[in-house]
């Protein structure tokens, strides 16, 4: 049993080398934007800004990929829900690149230095996040539902630490009005750290679908 | 059927009846083709000569004698058998293929008129009553004598073309009248004999030696050769010395003159047939000739050597 | 409804009684027909039958000549049959185009099929004893029965060679084999049980003839085993008919005991027939 | 692996230019000998008509063909000697006739018994016997019908004859019954198991399922067995030779005796007939008869085979 | 539709209820121990590898397995109620109440015409106007009518591969069965006629209750509502299409599925 | 031709419906936020937010639809390229209805009232906005390429009004530093509908995508 | 892998060559006007609906078509630069070189390792040696010497129908063709033998150029680099099987890959 189905079987595995290739990619370009940010670097921040296209490129190849496996290969039950959840999470990781994107941007977009503490904040938030991405793709390829579910949970943490920040973002805004600009950005930038915490639910969710065919909120 | 003779003896048991031990042994083929009435006799012949000559091959075949006739006078045969004498056509044919031959009366053929055991009311027929019957003159057997009950006569013969239906046609019919084709035929007299015994007013006429056979099944009818004369059974006797008549007749065979001259096997079986010819005639149902003739034969093979 | 399937099945029940009545008169006119000959003639089949020539006395007489005679004819015969009959066949079927002259010669034998044996007789004694003058040999013999059962074999071997599929010819073209290849590797191997099925059949057939070897004149008296194919001879069948014929009673056993031989002769050919029908091609 | 492909590669592709040359030569030869062989059947056939038809051109330049085809008597070897072959003809189709009233239902019916109720078994072994049947010598059941059938007609019917039509054609009735039911039985078996299948899922008896599709599906076979068995039971010889009695007989009455042709054929050539007489010619005359009749029915039966042949 | 079947329905009537069915040929098992009920107006497919028992448990159905001599059942299979497999049973009843379609199209070499009143006909029907009628609804019921009705009187191997096939449909139609068996009705169609097939199945299971042997997945996940899964001699796993093909309980039904087996 | 498959295109005519609902149902939930927003009302806002469950629900069995269309209809061609973009759309037009969710969050959070010209502003946006919804679906439905790449072409204007309504945004709280929660609030609801604007672009592209295989940037 | 073939490779050489090929049945015209050419070492998938000419057109490339007497062409088909379609050309040459699968798996009716043999024995190699290495190469080749290696004496007859199909490829690789033809070789196959039978075709591709007839579109979606889709005699559209599948440009390809055809 199980030995049938190579070319399948290539397929698959072809497509799990390059969904882990854009997650990879996705950290990277995170890693670049907060390092950006911090540094105030803008070069490093239009280099992030420049290879997004690159992702969103791997996103359509990936899609065709899945596409094709489907055309040829009739996918059903577990492979076919392990070939949506690739589409899915492939959209998903794409959005994720897009926020380094708009990260990056947004860093390049503040005309003024935030405060450490705030920036400590946002690195806090942005490690828990950059842990959960690599993490939710180890998951994917192991078909870990565990792993998925705690994955999950640690999104609450993201959740709670992005209303501290807010708060006290607000806090600032209060007293300095004129960084309001500044600031907004600033809270732009929480709130993509904290939809990239969305986004690996979503793709928690889905690795729980591809493994147990149920539908679970983890939210 | 007689025993008297143990001819054709395995080959492993020695013969028991060696008189022509230190024969000369001969070997080669002698080939006799011919009537199927003469059948028997020269088949009986040629079974003794197998314990005298082993190695001579002696075949009969059975092609009726004009059908033998044709083979013997275009030279494909030894011998052939006759159940009546050669014809102008084929005396022809044999002078046109330089043909020579010797006719040599073998025995008598003693034609039995026979009903079935069931019939109780024929036990003589004449000549004319035969006649008519043959002719189909009558068709019920009231119609033959007054006294005989009203009922259809069921006819059995041998096959059209036989040598003894010739015979018959010839000796009882005559040339001018025709005898009727509504009669049951066969080559196979058994058949006849089969045929006529079960029926009870039917009547049939054959070989002598097939009436010998099945005696407990058939009566035979005397034949007087005039009406009112007495009627005579055919026995051994009354055939050999002429008194059953006229339905007795000599059977021949017909000898080539070069095959016998240039063939020593051919000179011994035709003397040895010659010899055996009366013997087993009698075995076989056929009446044996007056020893006279057999001594004519001898001379005339004498002759031609 | 309900009754109307009663009354069909009934009607099933009694047709069912009806077509086994006739079988069983098929089988029961054999039992009778087989017990009758017994009857009459296993008494007779002593090793002496066998070994005697034919003889005025029913108990010296001996099924000997007729014996070798009808193995010697079967001899020639069967190979004539087979070499003309198996050519034919693979002619008709792998070389023929369909045009009129195939379409022609098929018929001609289809017909040769249901010619009256006694037709063959004729020509045999025309053609063979005659013109061309083997007079009453085995040789003339066997020609005549190998034209007489020739349809059988041609139209036995067509059938088996047409029963092979068309894919193996086509594999075997397809690996570049040339149509002599396929038919000598595939097509003869394959349809070889049915060919020699149909020969089976011709040679029970061929044993069993007596009119067309009357035509010819084969009826003698033949009292040794034929050395040459030019020597007369006489066959079981018709060794048969001429001790019937006899008027001493006894040869009537000697008869029954020859169409017992005969009988086992052909029972066992056709037994072998079967075999190789059952065994040979269940093979795919 | 590569250098051995090479040698095998080389090997088919150069081949020794002996075998090449060899394979072309048997590719060219072999059709035109077995064309030639072939041609052996027409030659046969031919010769059978040219043997035949030379006598008969013979025979009639002394008898006019009106009087063969329409004289109701026959007594070539009698005086007067008349050739109306009618008598003859009667005889064959008489005993074909009772021949095929008694096999075409019991041969049938058979041939159903095999095919629809007979379990695996008892088919494998009925037909074998029913066919050794087909190969009884002929000389045999002439005895039989002499011996057995007649007898017990005889006990039926007292003031039978012992030579009758009716006899002899049971006997080939009987002699013609295996073909009838074997070959019968393969038509039916040759319409295939799912068509058979068909009828059974639709709630049909056996019997209706031979009646309404196995029977109607076989026809061309079955049609085609009657008329092998037709031709063959007028082409029979020895048992009407033996049983059916000698005489030329315009009956249509099958208690009579009768000849047929091919008997009338027999007696002749085991007679004394003198070579070349008129009568000697009439065998060739009959024989060719009897030739043109088997010949006619046989092309109507491969007529009727293929006009009902089933493609399925 | 058949987008909403997730949970059994269990309104609906029980047609066939099999229980701890065996069948032997000779010696050899073929089915072992089958429980499984077969609901009305549902398509069940059947599907499973070559030689798992697909065919033999169909033909149980309507005993044609019976055909051949060796075989040996034990167990029960209550058709509405009443064991079929009962000796006294009445096999032409059954056989009338539970229609077959076989893998290869088997029209009987008649008519169009005579091929759809063949059942209607053996049944006693006889009256011509009648049979014109049964005709006309059978094969409109099979999807064919428009295509042959002005040919009824031509020979049914006419047809091509795929109308003999519905032709076979239309004659089973006939004899107004209740359950109609189809033993891969489609395997010897090229797609096209094979998707008319397909449809006229859906159409069917109206009025009629339809069990399916297949060998194509998809054709099973296509129609069926229910899906039985054999392994040799078997049942694997027995349950609605939607749950069979997308999250089957048993690896081997997966494995199976996906083309992972072997 | 074309009469073929009658089972598979009810399957997607049925599918077609269910995303036409769904998208009914972003739609309304939009309306309603935006309702909930304008009058300040928290119920309306609520039943946004309650009724969100719903279409999440849409989602998972239109998500399951195409699931089994794949493994029922073994779809291929344009056949495959129309069920792939009803997934994606299903998964942009969930995140639209999340996005309304947002907003009515957003307008509960809200402390004060906002001025009427942003109120105004952010009407405007989502007057657009909304009609790129409505119609995009029917272009979805109509296969129709030129009305998608129209469309698009719209979130051009989007976010020129966006951009816009932030600087605007910004000046106000220079002003008024203590109203910075709220004014943060409604830059986050300009952000929205900023992209729900770009969801609406990426489902024209699919629509591209679906009809001429073609991968497009309408962006 | 397969998923990177959406440009046509230009480097690859070309094995046919097919001009303004033309094939009459008599009078019937079942190809028209074929212009192709197949790449070596590539899969070419030949789809499209029965009657189409599938079989016709690649029977005509080892010229089996005319077995067939009433067949005439017109036109080229250069195999290697040489027109085969010319009188003159050797058959046999041409059937060395371009094997053949069939529909049916079709051994002979002889052992295992005679049917692998056949073609190198009659092709005049009798060396048992060599001959019982060709047979393990090439059975080895078809992926099946591990199943087949202690039975190479039985009856080929033995095997499934999954196994004699490959033992008939392995009957093909034995005379090392260059290119092999296969019409519509898994049609008789369960689903599992058919898989083995793709993936074998393949591992095939390395060293042979294959032509595949198929009815199933999902085979020739998953194995073949180029497809050609015929329709009544013609080729309506020849492409990459990526785009075939995804992207047809004919309306009727279209409509045929996605089932609505007809
Ligand atoms: N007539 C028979 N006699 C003996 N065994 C049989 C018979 N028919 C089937 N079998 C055996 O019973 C088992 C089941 O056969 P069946 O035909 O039901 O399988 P199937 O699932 O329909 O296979 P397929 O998909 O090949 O049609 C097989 O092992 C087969 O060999
Ligand atoms: N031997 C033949 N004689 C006459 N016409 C033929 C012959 N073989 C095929 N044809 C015709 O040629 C056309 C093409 O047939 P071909 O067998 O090549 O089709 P195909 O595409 O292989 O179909 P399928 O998928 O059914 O195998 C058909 O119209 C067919 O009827
Ligand atoms: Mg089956
Ligand atoms: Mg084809
Ligand atoms: O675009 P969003 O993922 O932030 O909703």
């Amino acid at each position: 049993m199980g030995l049938q189905r190579k070319s399948f079987d290539a397929g698959l595995t072809a497509l799990n080398e390059r969904l882990l290739n854009m997650g990879t990619a996705v950290e990277e370009a995170l890693d670049k934007a907060l390092q950006a940010f911090v540094d105030h670097n803008n070069d490093l921040a239009k280099e992030v800004i420049d290879q997004d296209g690159a992702i969103n490129d791997t996103e359509d190849t990936i899609d065709e990929l899945v596409i094709q496996l489907i055309a040829h290969q009739q996918p059903v039950a577990k492979d076919l829900r392990r070939i949506v959840t690739a589409l899915k999470m492939n959209a998903n990781l794409e959005r994720m690149g897009d926020l380094a994107c708009n990260i990056a941007k947004t860093s390049i977009r503040m005309k003024l230095e935030p405060e450490l503490e705030v920036i400590q904040q946002i690195q806090e938030i942005a490690a828990i996040v950059k842990t959960m991405i690599h993490d939710i793709i180890q998951a994917y390829i192991n078909e870990d539902v565990d792993a998925a579910k705690a994955i999950a949970l640690k999104d609450d943490t993201v959740d709670r630490l992005y209303k501290e920040f807010l708060n006290n973002l607000f806090a600032h805004i209060r007293q300095n009005p004129d960084e309001v600009e500044t600031l907004t950005q600033l809270a732009f930038l929480g709130r993509h750290f904290e939809r990239l915490g969305d986004y690996v639910t979503n793709i928690a969710e889905y690795v729980v679908y591809m493994v147990d065919a149920k539908r679970s909120d983890l939210n | 059927g007689g025993t008297a003779t143990p001819a054709a003896p395995s080959p492993e048991k020695p013969q028991a009846e060696a008189p022509k031990a230190e024969a000369p042994k001969l070997s080669g083929n002698v080939l006799i083709d011919g009537s199927s009435t003469v059948y028997p006799i020269q088949e009986a012949i040629a079974e003794e000569y197998r314990s005298v000559q082993p190695n001579v091959r002696v075949t009969v075949g059975v092609s009726g004698t004009g059908g033998g006739f044709k083979k013997f006078t275009a030279g494909e045969t030894d011998m052939s058998n006759a159940s009546r004498h050669i014809k102008g056509e084929e005396k022809e044919a044999a002078e046109k293929n330089g043909i020579e031959y010797v006719e040599l009366p073998l025995a008598y053929d003693g034609l039995s008129v026979v009903v079935s055991k069931q019939n109780d009311f024929v036990k003589d027929l004449s000549v004319n009553e035969l006649q008519k019957i043959w002719t189909g003159e009558a068709t019920k057997w009231n119609q033959v004598r007054k006294e005989f009950p009203d009922a259809e006569i069921k006819l059995f013969g041998p096959g059209t073309d036989s040598g003894t239906f010739d015979y018959f046609v010839e000796a009882i019919i005559g040339k001018d009248k025709k005898i009727t084709p509504n009669f049951v035929a066969s080559e196979d007299d058994n058949i006849i004999v089969r045929g006529v015994s079960a029926d009870k007013f039917g009547i049939a006429y054959f070989g002598y030696a097939y009436y010998e056979e099945n005696h407990d099944k058939l009566n035979l009818v005397a034949i007087s050769p005039k009406d009112g004369e007495a009627a005579i059974l055919p026995t051994e006797k009354t055939i050999n010395d002429g008194t059953y008549a006229p339905l007795s007749r000599p059977i021949f065979v017909y000898v080539n003159k070069k095959s016998f001259k240039e063939n020593p096997q051919i000179q011994d079986f035709a003397y040895f047939m010659n010899e055996k010819a009366g013997e087993l005639a009698l075995q076989v149902g056929y009446i044996n000739m007056p020893a006279q003739m057999y001594e004519d034969n001898k001379k005339l093979l004498d002759s031609l050597k | 409804m309900k009754s109307l399937i009663v009354r069909r099945t009934y009607y099933d029940r009694m047709w069912q009684g009806l077509f086994l009545l006739s079988t069983s008169v098929g089988v029961i006119a054999l039992i009778l027909l087989v017990s009758e000959i017994w009857s009459e003639g296993s008494g007779w089949l002593t090793w002496d039958f066998f070994n005697n020539f034919a003889s005025r006395f029913p108990e010296k007489s001996g099924i000997k000549a007729a014996l070798w005679g009808t193995l010697w004819m079967i001899g020639f015969t069967i190979p004539i049959a087979f070499i003309i009959g198996v050519s034919t066949a693979f002619y008709l079927e792998e070389y023929a185009k369909k045009n009129v002259i195939t379409r022609f010669i098929q018929i001609n034998i289809t017909n040769l099929a249901g010619v009256p044996s006694i037709v063959f007789g004729i020509l045999g004694l025309t053609l063979f004893v005659r013109a061309m003058d083997l007079g009453r040999s085995i040789l003339a013999g066997s020609f005549t029965m190998a034209l007489l059962v020739l349809p059988i074999v041609i139209v036995a071997s067509q059938e088996a060679i047409r029963a092979v599929p068309a894919d193996l010819r086509h594999a075997s073209y397809a690996v570049g084999g040339t149509k002599w290849q396929t038919i000598r590797r595939i097509l003869f191997p394959a349809a070889f049980p049915g060919i020699l099925t149909g020969i089976i059949l011709a040679t029970s057939r061929a044993i069993g003839e007596t009119a067309p070897l009357i035509m010819i004149g084969a009826l003698t008296f033949v009292a040794f085993t034929p050395t040459s194919a030019m020597d007369s001879f006489t066959v079981m069948p018709i060794q048969i008919f001429n001790w019937i014929s006899r008027p001493q009673a006894d040869f009537q056993h000697v008869a029954a005991a020859g169409i017992i031989v005969l009988l086992v002769m052909l029972v066992s050919l056709n037994s072998l027939a079967i075999y190789l029908r059952n065994k040979l091609s269940t093979k795919r | 692996m590569n250098s051995l492909n090479l040698t095998v590669r080389d090997k088919i592709k150069n081949k020794t230019g002996v075998s090449a040359r060899y394979n072309k030569f048997v590719e060219y030869i072999m059709p035109k000998i077995l064309f030639l062989i072939s041609t052996i059947s027409i030659f046969v056939t031919l010769g059978i008509v040219y043997t035949l038809f030379e006598s008969t051109i013979t025979f009639f330049s002394f008898v006019s063909i009106k009087e063969f085809l329409t004289g109701t008597r026959w007594t070539p070897l009698f005086e007067p000697q008349q050739f109306g072959i009618l008598p003859l003809l009667l005889g064959s189709v008489l005993v074909a006739v009772i021949a095929i009233a008694i096999a075409g239902p019991i041969g049938l019916g058979a041939a159903v018994y095999l095919s629809q109720y007979a379990p695996d078994r008892v088919k494998k072994t009925l037909k074998p016997i029913l066919e050794v049947l087909a190969g009884v010598p002929t000389i045999v059941y002439g005895f039989f019908a002499l011996n057995f059938i007649t007898p017990v007609l005889q006990s039926l019917m007292p003031g039978l004859g012992l030579f009758n039509a009716l006899s002899a054609g049971i006997a080939v009735g009987i002699m013609i019954i295996p073909m009838i039911a074997s070959l019968s039985e393969d038509a039916m078996a040759a319409v295939p198991k799912h068509i058979r299948e068909g009828a059974y899922a639709l709630g049909s008896t056996r019997f209706e399922a031979a009646y309404k599709v196995i029977i109607p599906g076989a026809l061309s076979g079955i049609i085609a067995s009657f008329v092998l068995a037709i031709s063959r039971a007028i082409g029979e010889t020895m048992i009407v030779t033996i049983a059916a009695g000698a005489m030329p007989n315009f009956t249509f009455n099958p208690l009579e005796p009768v000849q047929t042709m091919t008997a009338y054929i027999v007696q002749v050539s085991l007679g004394d007939t003198p070579y070349r007489s008129i009568a000697y010619y009439t065998i060739y005359a009959v024989g060719m008869t009897l030739f043109i009749i088997t010949f006619v029915m046989n092309i109507f039966a491969n007529w009727l085979t293929k006009k009902f042949r089933e493609e399925y | 539709m058949e987008f909403a079947t997730n949970k059994l329905d269990i309104q609906k009537a029980e047609v066939f209820q099999v229980n701890k069915l065996n069948l032997y040929y000779g010696k050899d098992q073929a089915l072992k121990n089958i429980d499984l009920s077969i609901n009305e107006n549902e398509i069940t497919a059947i599907i499973g590898p070559s030689g798992c028992g697909k065919s033999t448990f169909i033909k149980t159905l309507n005993r044609m397995v019976e055909l051949v001599e060796s075989v040996h059942t034990e167990g029960e299979v209550y058709y509405r109620g009443k064991n079929i497999l009962d000796k006294k049973y009445d096999l032409v009843e059954l056989r009338t109440d539970v229609g077959m379609v076989f893998q290869k199209p088997n029209p009987f070499p008649k008519s169009i015409f005579e091929n759809v009143v063949y059942g209607p006909r053996i049944h006693g029907i006889n009256d011509k106007k009648l049979l014109m009628e049964v005709a006309e609804n059978s094969l409109r019921g099979a999807a064919l009518w428009d295509e042959v009705k002005d040919r009824l009187n031509e020979n049914a191997y006419g047809l091509s591969g795929g109308q003999q096939q519905r032709l076979c449909i239309a004659r089973c139609l006939a004899i107004q069965p209740d359950v109609i068996l189809m033993d891969e009705p489609t395997s010897a169609l090229d797609p096209i006629s094979t998707l008319k097939i397909e449809e006229l199945a859906q159409e069917l299971k109206e009025k009629y209750t339809i069990i399916i042997v297949t060998h194509n997945m998809q054709q099973a996940a296509r129609i069926s509502d229910k899906t039985a899964f054999f392994l040799n001699g078997e049942v694997i796993e027995y349950d609605s299409t939607t749950t069979i093909f997308s999250n089957p309980s048993d690896k081997r039904t997966e494995d199976y599925i996906s083309g992972r087996f072997g």
